[in-house]
Order: structure tokens, then C-alpha cells, then sequence
């Protein structure tokens, strides 16, 4: 098996498809949305449910694709519970950042946790959906639920 | 028993696709199994487009000068190639569209205009009924479902059976007075099944109605004749049978396409032109508004050619002796669940399979890593896919240049990828 | 007075382009003046995409193998470079289509879908009025004909005044409240005036009305900037700008398009399809319905990157002055008439005129006996020669590798034609 | 001037666009034909009466066009007048095969008079149309009037 494969199905990635965490939806939420990526037919459904100071209460979801974006899921929502919004946005856009690199932009293992495990993608330029899926759908929510607690 | 030698000098063959030579990597050659989504050009055809742009391209139709006569002359003599390799009666029933998605979309959008001066049979109107099939790719399914938006006709579908063939048990019932249109594919792009066409072309008839074939995937693998077939329409896309991208052809009986109005208007499908209004020209030239697509023209010919001096029998044979093979390895394989129809003269050569639940674009991604190229995901056929609770699957399809060898590197690489997340997991 | 060197090294140019090699009989060298009929292609072009084929091809946006990762980002790479040559925002606004024709017939499609969840400065209904201009490629007419015809909407024009400029005296009244759309062409391609568009967007604002620009003419032969022309939407061809046939754009708003339905329908353009129902993608996949034309956008990105290196600014000067030298020779030939304005800013290379009354296909004849290849006819605007109490006109357009010299035999082969025809009778 | 063109327009050619024979649109007539060639504009009005036994007793016409299709249809009206249709058929049969042969197939002066001056068109597939677009309008006004005759 060549090398970057095992750089993509890295033992974390793996694990987390296997036993995802935070999976499944629950109760009580401020926004659900449901994203789809019509060219492999992969969806997510994802609730939030924001605290006081918009902390991250529970995010709970429904994720339907591959092991990366599975892996993706379960590493978000494991980040994001339990923190405060402001604090979510500088990961958010480091991991974009350095899976839009190709590979260039290392990750930095401070912000992104488990989810450097999943910077392998980054040299497959059709996994790289597969990974911000997940966070397009909780950047999509938070806009919701912002929307709908104004 | 020896393996009956193949009419085709395979080696020959691959010669003549430089794309081929190319390595993914340093380590891995490319194996494309891929011709279902769009085939590789062989030389002949890359070589006929650069000729013409070397040396006979002009505008077509509008010029009175020699190098518009010569583009002229290779743009009309590629209609009757075309119109040769599909069995169309004449060069004047072949319309050179952009892909067969728009010759899809030009029949629905026609029959729909809403032109009152078209006879009955071309209209679609409120309390119609259009018939589809369940494993229709989206090019033959949404133009038709907006076209029942747009006009208030009802979309009906027949079923496709657990056996990966239509299921025409309730054909009587789901085939009415009402049925303007049967919208079916030759060969599904999925599950490699080939449709009873002459059984749908018969229910048709019975009631009226006209035969909308998508021959997408059926064109470059067998040979075909529209006018044995007996349907009314028919499309095909250039990309799929070794020619252009940019290039399809719908082939209508002269006497419909006659009396259909136009869809896309503009220049060349005129016949006069007034600030306030329009008549217009001719088939083909009453569909083909604007510069067409020339040298692509010329290219498919010569892509039409290339199929014909193999002769399409020959590639059918070669192509169902890999489809065989294919079958037979991955079936062998535990795990794999093949997503069509088993061996037998209606099955041919694009095998879809599931591999145990794993998502096909990781299974994709392990064959890739091997030089493995094959398609993952609904294929453009959700509907289907859904019908088996699949949310994809990994397609492997074969083209004139696939090597039995390359079969057989396919089913190993399949058992790997099993092994690679076996052990991982 | 020394004329100014061109910063163009015509030499270079002219080897780029294969076809100027041509003879069109052993004694006839190529004069090819018909570059507003169809570009030639340079090398650069056919090579990039015969690159592409050889090394890269494979279905775009459908696959996760490393071939078809190669083919979405050349494709995708191209959208960018075409955005950036026309001045496009985003490539996000970039919709490929099949040519200009093409590009107008969706806008006007999408406009008249009649689908009621559509904001209504999107949506062209009965009482609505479309103003066009009598100057109008038939491309840019017809298709608003026709949706002038479906929904019951009133088609209006701007006339064409003596002087062969848009005749802007009753604008006022041309443009009313009930105007939805101004569609107009940026460059004429008969007559070389370039339209004051910022007038006219300026009209179409006051009342919101949205303005659609035809560029086809003026994209190869100046610099163009649809965000700084203040429009909502503009089309443009591939072949004649120096990339293929079979490849067209439609630039559009960004929020104009995500609110738009779509045009043609089928694979790529899909959010989710079910048996009875879809929804669709963003923009530009939504309006990019099936394979769309791959190796022809690498084609014509390689074409942008040609005019961009030789400057915008560049070719349009070689172009003026190509232009100058046409009109001043012609005009002082005893019974030619040009049917276009005087040198002036406005006034660009579309050299169209009429020789005593005799029939341009005689004219171009002749022309064509010395190598010279002229468009004669109605140039797909015949209602701009009925204005003109003609039936048609011989046309010479220049292009990036046109010479002075060639300039001059075109001048002089226009003076042979009236002595050939005098000659007999 | 290379010597193709002259061949294109001979002499005759040029006398019949000059001064066309039995140009003007006139009465009686049985049936009324219009043709537009869409590439290049060109029209032709064209009324053909016939009296006893299908003989042509006239042919009228108005032409916009090429000194081609000015010459042809001149020269065919000359043809056509006071002969019977049985009589035409291999006459407008010839020229159309002569004219599509691209200069392979040569005329026979027996059958075309004058219109062998028509057939230097022939190695120009470009005006083919100008000369066979009079003959056209014949054929269609003849199935008209037989349609109405019937
Ligand atoms: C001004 C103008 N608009 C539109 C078109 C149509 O372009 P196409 O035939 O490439 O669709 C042309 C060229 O024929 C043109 O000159
Ligand atoms: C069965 C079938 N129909 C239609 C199409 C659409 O073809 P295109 O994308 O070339 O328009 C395809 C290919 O994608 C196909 O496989």
C-alpha cells in the first residue's frame, strides 16, 4: 500500500469512523440544517444547541459518507463542545487554511487536536469536501441560531 | 480449453491512446477504468480535430469562400458518418447538440413549448403522463420532471426490479391512453442492464406515444441502429464513444423533428428574420443555433471511424469477455455485492458493486493508490441507488483498450482494499 | 511622419497561427479576413488542449481519482482565468455553455421559467417589455422573441440612425417601467460601432431593469471589464476569440444567479434528485447541466493567456489601425459605400460595405479568386440590412496576425472586382 | 484573375443577369412559390401557370440574388416556357446531378442550352445552391399547382 494512503486512513481517522463521538441527534437545539454534497451523495445533519456567551452546549448529528468525513464529524464535535464560539473560529479557519494548502500549511496540533489526523486529506483534493463538510454545516447553524436568537 | 484468441490486436489498440503511457506516479501506471464517465481519445481523433484546425477552419454554413466551403464540407461529411454509425435513414434526422443532456433537454423543452400549432403527438400538455424508468441517469429524468412542472403532465416511472432488470409487471397499467412520452436509457450506466426496448417501443405504439432512447452509454459499446430499434428519439454524447467533449447528437425521425419547433434560437436556424418575428429553417438546421461545435464534429467522425474499422461486434465481444471476467472475480470476493444484473446477453459492461458497507470513496481511494481508476458514488442515478438503499456505489466500466489483465488487477485490488481496512479496524 | 511601430512583433504572431501556412491553390496564398465569422487558432491553443487529452482527460467534478482530480482542477483553473480575462468579480459567476448563442438563450430561458417562487426583477411575464436594438446579432434577438412569445411580454428596439449608431432620441420612451431587460450587443458585427452601454445601463438602472451584453465581438478585440460595464449579464464564444468551437460563457451577477432557475437540466447541476422531484446546486454548477465542454475551457483559458501576453490594449491598437487603413482605401473607391460609422473611438474592425448594388456573394467571389476570404450576406443581422435597404454586404474583419500588407490587398482586390464585373458587361 | 472565375462567369452568365428573360411577376397563374435562401438573404417569387397536358405556358418570376441564381433562373424560365413538365423532369434531373458532381459529371448541351454556362458553379460548392434555388422554386410551385389542380 503506497504511502500517502496511510497518510489519509491514519489509526485516529480510523478510530473515530469506527466509534464516532457525539453522534446521533439530540435534544434540545437552537438550529438544525441538513447539508448534502451532491456529487457523492454524502449528507450531514447537525443540531447546535448555544449556551449563555454563545458557548458550544451540544453539537449532535447524523453524518452519512466516508471514513474522512465521518473522522471529521466526530473530531469537530468533540472541539467544540464546551467552548465559547470565539474560540472555535480561529480553528475553523486554520483547518480550511491547510486543507485548501495541498498539503503546504502544516497543522497546528495546539488548535486542530485529533483533527491533524485528518490533514492527510489535504493532498487529495476531492477528500478535501469530505473533511470541511462537516464544519460548513456547523458554520451554516451558527448562523441559524444567531438568526433566530436576535 | 484455450481462451478463444480476441479479433483485436489489443497491443494495437492501447497504441493508439497516448494517454496510456502516463504514470500516476513513478511507480504506477494508469489503469482507467473509467470510460464509463468519459472514454480517453485515441491519436486518430485528436489527430483529424488538429488537421482541420490546421487547415480547413472557418465558419459553416455562412461563407461563400473556400475555407468555409472546406469547414462546410467536413462538418456535413461528419453529420453522414454519424449518421451512418447509428443507422439513421439520413444525415438530415442527425442534429449535432452539445452533449446528450442537451438533446435530452431539447426534446422535452420542444415537446413543451407550448406552440399550439404542433400537432397533438409533439405536445405535452396538463393531463399528460410521461414515463421514465427508475434506473434513469439524471440527464434522462429531470428534464422531464420539469417538463411535467412546466406543463402540468405527470411523471410516472416504472420500477427496476430485484434482479437489476425493469420490472414490467404492471407495463399495462402504468403505459395509458394519457402516455405522450416513454423516456428510457439502452443501457443503464449503473447497473450494465440492457432495457427491452422493442417491448417498451411496442407499448408505445399501442397507445400513441413517442420513444425517447438514451443511447449514452450503449453507442460505444455495442452496435447500434435507431432505425431497427423503432424509437422516435435518440441521444448520444461524443465523449463517451472515444470523440470531443462539447459535442452529442439527437437523431429524430425526419417527420417529427419537421414539425417540432425550435429550442435554442439565434443565428443559422433561421429561415427569415424580422425585428418583431422569426420563421425558421429545416431540420437539422432549425435545432443547431449558433456556430456549432466544428472541429468536434470532425472529431466524433473520426472517433466513428475508429469504432467502425473495429468493428462494433468485435468490441462488444471484447468488452462482454471483461465484463465476464469481472463479474466473476468480485463475486468470488467476500464481501462484494455486485449492483447488477449476473452474466447473460442483457448485461454488459459496467460493474457496480458495494464492498461490505464501506464507503465507495474510500474504496475508491485504496483502488486509486494502485493506479486503479474507477468512479465512486451515485453516478449521476440516486434514485437507483436509493431503490437498493445504497447511498453509492464503486463502478468499474471497460473501454476497447482494457486488457483482461487489468480486470484481473481490479479484483486483486479489491480484495486488498478489504484487507487494508480489515486491517485497520 | 513615421508611423509608430507596432508593439507587436506580426512575425511571431503570424508563425503562432499553423493555418496562415495554407495555401488555398498552389498559387494562392491565405488572406483570411473573416476572423468575426470565427477566429483561427494559434498553436498554443491546440496544443494546451491536445496536452490536456494526452495527460489529463478525464470526467470533471464526478470523480475521486487522481485522473479526474487533474481534469476538475484544469477545468476549474480555466473558469479563473477566464473570470480574470473578462473582469468577472468571482469565477463563481463564470458559467460555461455551449457558445453565445447558447449563453443568451439560458438567460432568456431562466428569465421566462415562469416559476413563481422567482423574485420578480428575475421574471419576464405579459405587459413586461424587452428592449433590444435594430443592430442586434440574431442571437441576440431571436431568443427574445421567443420569450417575448411565451409569456406574453412586448418586444421593443432601439432604431439604428443614419449615421450607424443607436439612435437614442426616444430612449425616454423606449425605456419605460415595464421594461424587465435592455439586451444589446457591446460591438456591432457588421457595422464595428461599439454601443454607448453606459448609457444604457444607466436607462435599465432607473427603472431596474436588468441589461444583457453581447460581447462576442468586442471580448477578442478589446480590453473588456463586465464589472466596470456595470451590466448583469454578458456572453461570449470561444472560436472567436481564438479558442475552440463548442465553448461559450455567460458571465451574470452572483446574485442574480443563485436566485435564477436553471436552464438545462440533468448531471452536475443536482443538489438532491428523487424519482419526482430535485433541487439544484449553486451557481455556476446549476446552470452547467451534464459533461460540459472540458478540454475546450482548458482551450480557451490557453486563448485568454494568448491575448493577455500580446495585451488587450495592443490589439485593439493594431486592430484601429488596421481598420483606419481600411476605411481610408475603401471609401476612395468609386461605388463602394461602408455600411458602418467614420473612423472615430467608437468605430472598430468590422469593415462591411457594399460595391454599386452587385450581389456580395459576386463580390466575394472574386475576392475569394485572390485568396481574400470575406464574409458576404446578412451577417445573421438581417434586420440591420433591411434598415439599410440592403440584402446583404461583404464584411472583412481583422485579427491579431492581420498585416498592413493584407489590409492593402483587400483594398486592391475591391478595385479589381469593379473592373472584373465592368469588364463584362 | 485565375481562371476558375471566368469559367464562373462566362458570357452568358453575365447577358442573363443583365437582362433577365421573362422576368416580372405576371397573371394568370396556377400557383405562387417563395424562397429564401437564410445563409445569404436570397429570395425568389416565382408563378408558374399550366395549361393543356401539363405544358408550362408560363413561368414569372422576381429574383434577389447572385448573377448565379439571376442567370439560372433567366435561363430556366427560357427552358422551361412552352414545353410540357414530363419533358423538364430529365432536363432539372441533369442539371441537378451535373451541378452537385463538383465538375465530374459534364453537361449535355442538348438537354441544358444555355445552362451549360451554369455550370462552371459547379466546382463551387458554395453557389451550387444559387443555381439549383430558381429550379427548387419550380419543382414546389409544380407539386402546388397539381395539388390544386387535382
Ligand atoms: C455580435 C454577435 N453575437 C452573437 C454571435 C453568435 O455567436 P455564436 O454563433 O458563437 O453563438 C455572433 C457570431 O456569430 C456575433 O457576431
Ligand atoms: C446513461 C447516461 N445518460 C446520459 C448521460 C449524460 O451524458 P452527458 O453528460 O455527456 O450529457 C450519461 C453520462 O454521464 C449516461 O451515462
Amino acid at each position: 500500500m503506497s504511502n500517502p494512503l496511510s497518510s489519509l486512513y491514519t489509526e485516529i481517522v480510523m478510530e473515530h469512523d469506527k466509534r464516532p463521538l457525539h453522534a446521533g441527534l439530540r435534544e434540545p437545539f437552537d438550529a438544525e440544517v441538513h447539508h448534502v454534497n451532491p456529487t457523492c451523495g454524502d449528507e450531514i445533519t447537525l443540531r447546535l444547541r448555544l449556551g449563555a456567551d454563545e458557548l458550544v452546549q451540544d453539537v449532535s448529528y447524523e453524518a452519512v459518507g466516508c471514513a474522512m468525513s465521518r473522522a471529521s464529524a466526530s473530531i469537530m464535535a468533540d472541539l467544540l463542545i464546551g467552548r465559547p464560539v470565539h474560540e472555535i473560529q480561529p480553528v475553523s479557519d486554520h483547518l480550511e487554511a491547510a486543507m485548501r494548502s495541498r498539503g503546504r500549511l502544516a497543522g497546528d496540533e495546539e488548535l486542530l487536536g485529533d483533527g491533524v489526523a485528518l490533514l492527510g486529506a489535504a493532498k487529495f483534493p476531492a477528500r478535501v469536501k469530505c473533511v470541511l463538510m462537516p464544519w460548513k454545516a456547523y458554520q451554516a447553524a451558527l448562523v441559524e441560531a444567531r438568526t433566530l436568537g436576535a | 480449453m484455450s481462451t478463444p484468441r480476441s479479433p483485436f490486436d489489443l497491443e494495437a489498440i492501447r497504441a493508439d491512446f497516448p494517454i496510456l503511457e502516463r504514470r500516476l506516479d513513478p511507480e504506477t501506471p494508469l489503469i482507467y477504468l473509467d470510460g464509463g464517465a468519459t472514454s480517453q481519445r485515441p491519436r486518430q481523433v485528436i489527430d483529424a480535430e488538429v488537421a482541420f484546425l490546421t487547415r480547413d477552419n472557418a465558419a459553416v454554413k455562412r461563407g461563400a469562400h473556400r475555407l468555409a466551403s472546406a469547414a462546410t464540407d467536413a462538418y456535413e461529411d461528419a453529420r453522414e458518418t454519424i449518421a451512418a454509425f447509428l443507422g439513421a435513414p439520413s444525415p438530415d434526422e442527425v442534429v449535432i447538440t452539445r452533449s446528450t443532456t442537451e438533446a435530452l433537454n431539447l426534446v422535452a423543452h420542444s415537446l413543451g413549448s407550448g406552440d399550439e400549432t404542433v400537432p397533438d403527438h409533439l405536445r405535452v400538455r396538463a393531463g399528460d403522463e410521461i414515463l421514465v424508468t427508475e434506473m434513469e441517469h439524471h440527464a434522462n429524468l429531470v428534464p422531464w420532471q420539469e417538463l411535467a412542472r412546466r406543463t402540468g403532465a405527470t411523471l410516472r416511472w416504472i420500477p427496476v426490479a430485484e434482479d437489476f432488470t425493469l420490472d414490467l409487471t404492471d407495463l399495462d397499467s402504468l403505459v395509458t391512453d394519457r402516455t405522450r412520452v416513454i423516456a428510457l436509457t439502452h443501457q443503464s450506466n449503473v447497473l450494465g442492464t440492457v432495457t427491452p426496448v422493442e417491448r417498451l417501443v411496442e407499448a408505445a405504439r399501442s397507445v400513441g406515444a413517442l420513444t425517447v432512447l438514451d443511447m449514452a452509454q450503449s453507442a460505444p459499446h455495442m452496435s447500434v441502429d435507431v432505425a431497427a430499434l423503432g424509437v422516435d428519439f435518440a441521444a448520444v454524447s461524443g465523449h463517451k464513444m472515444y470523440g470531443p467533449t462539447g459535442i452529442g447528437i439527437l437523431w429524430g425521425r425526419y417527420e417529427h423533428l419537421a414539425a417540432m419547433p425550435p429550442f435554442l434560437t439565434g443565428g443559422s436556424m433561421i429561415e427569415t428574420v424580422h425585428m418583431d418575428r422569426s420563421t425558421y429553417a429545416e431540420p437539422p438546421a432549425r435545432f443547431e443555433a449558433g456556430t456549432p461545435p466544428i472541429s468536434q464534429a470532425v472529431g466524433l467522425a473520426a472517433a466513428c471511424d475508429y469504432l467502425t474499422a473495429l468493428g462494433m461486434d468485435a468490441v462488444a465481444a471484447h468488452e462482454q469477455e471483461l465484463t465476464r471476467r469481472a463479474l466473476r472475480g468480485l463475486t468470488a470476493i467476500d464481501g462484494v455485492r455486485v449492483i447488477g444484473p449476473a452474466d447473460g446477453p442483457e448485461r454488459r459492461g459496467a460493474v457496480s458493486f458495494d464492498l461490505a458497507g464501506r464507503h465507495p470513496h474510500d474504496v475508491g481511494q485504496v483502488l486509486d493508490s494502485l493506479g486503479i481508476e474507477v468512479r465512486v458514488g451515485h453516478h449521476c442515478a440516486w434514485p437507483l441507488h436509493r431503490r437498493f438503499g445504497l447511498h453509492g456505489t464503486t463502478r468499474a466500466s471497460f473501454s476497447v483498450h482494457t486488457t483482461p489483465s487489468e480486470v484481473d488487477a481490479l479484483i486483486a485490488g479489491v480484495a486488498r482494499t478489504i484487507d487494508f481496512f480489515g486491517s485497520l479496524s
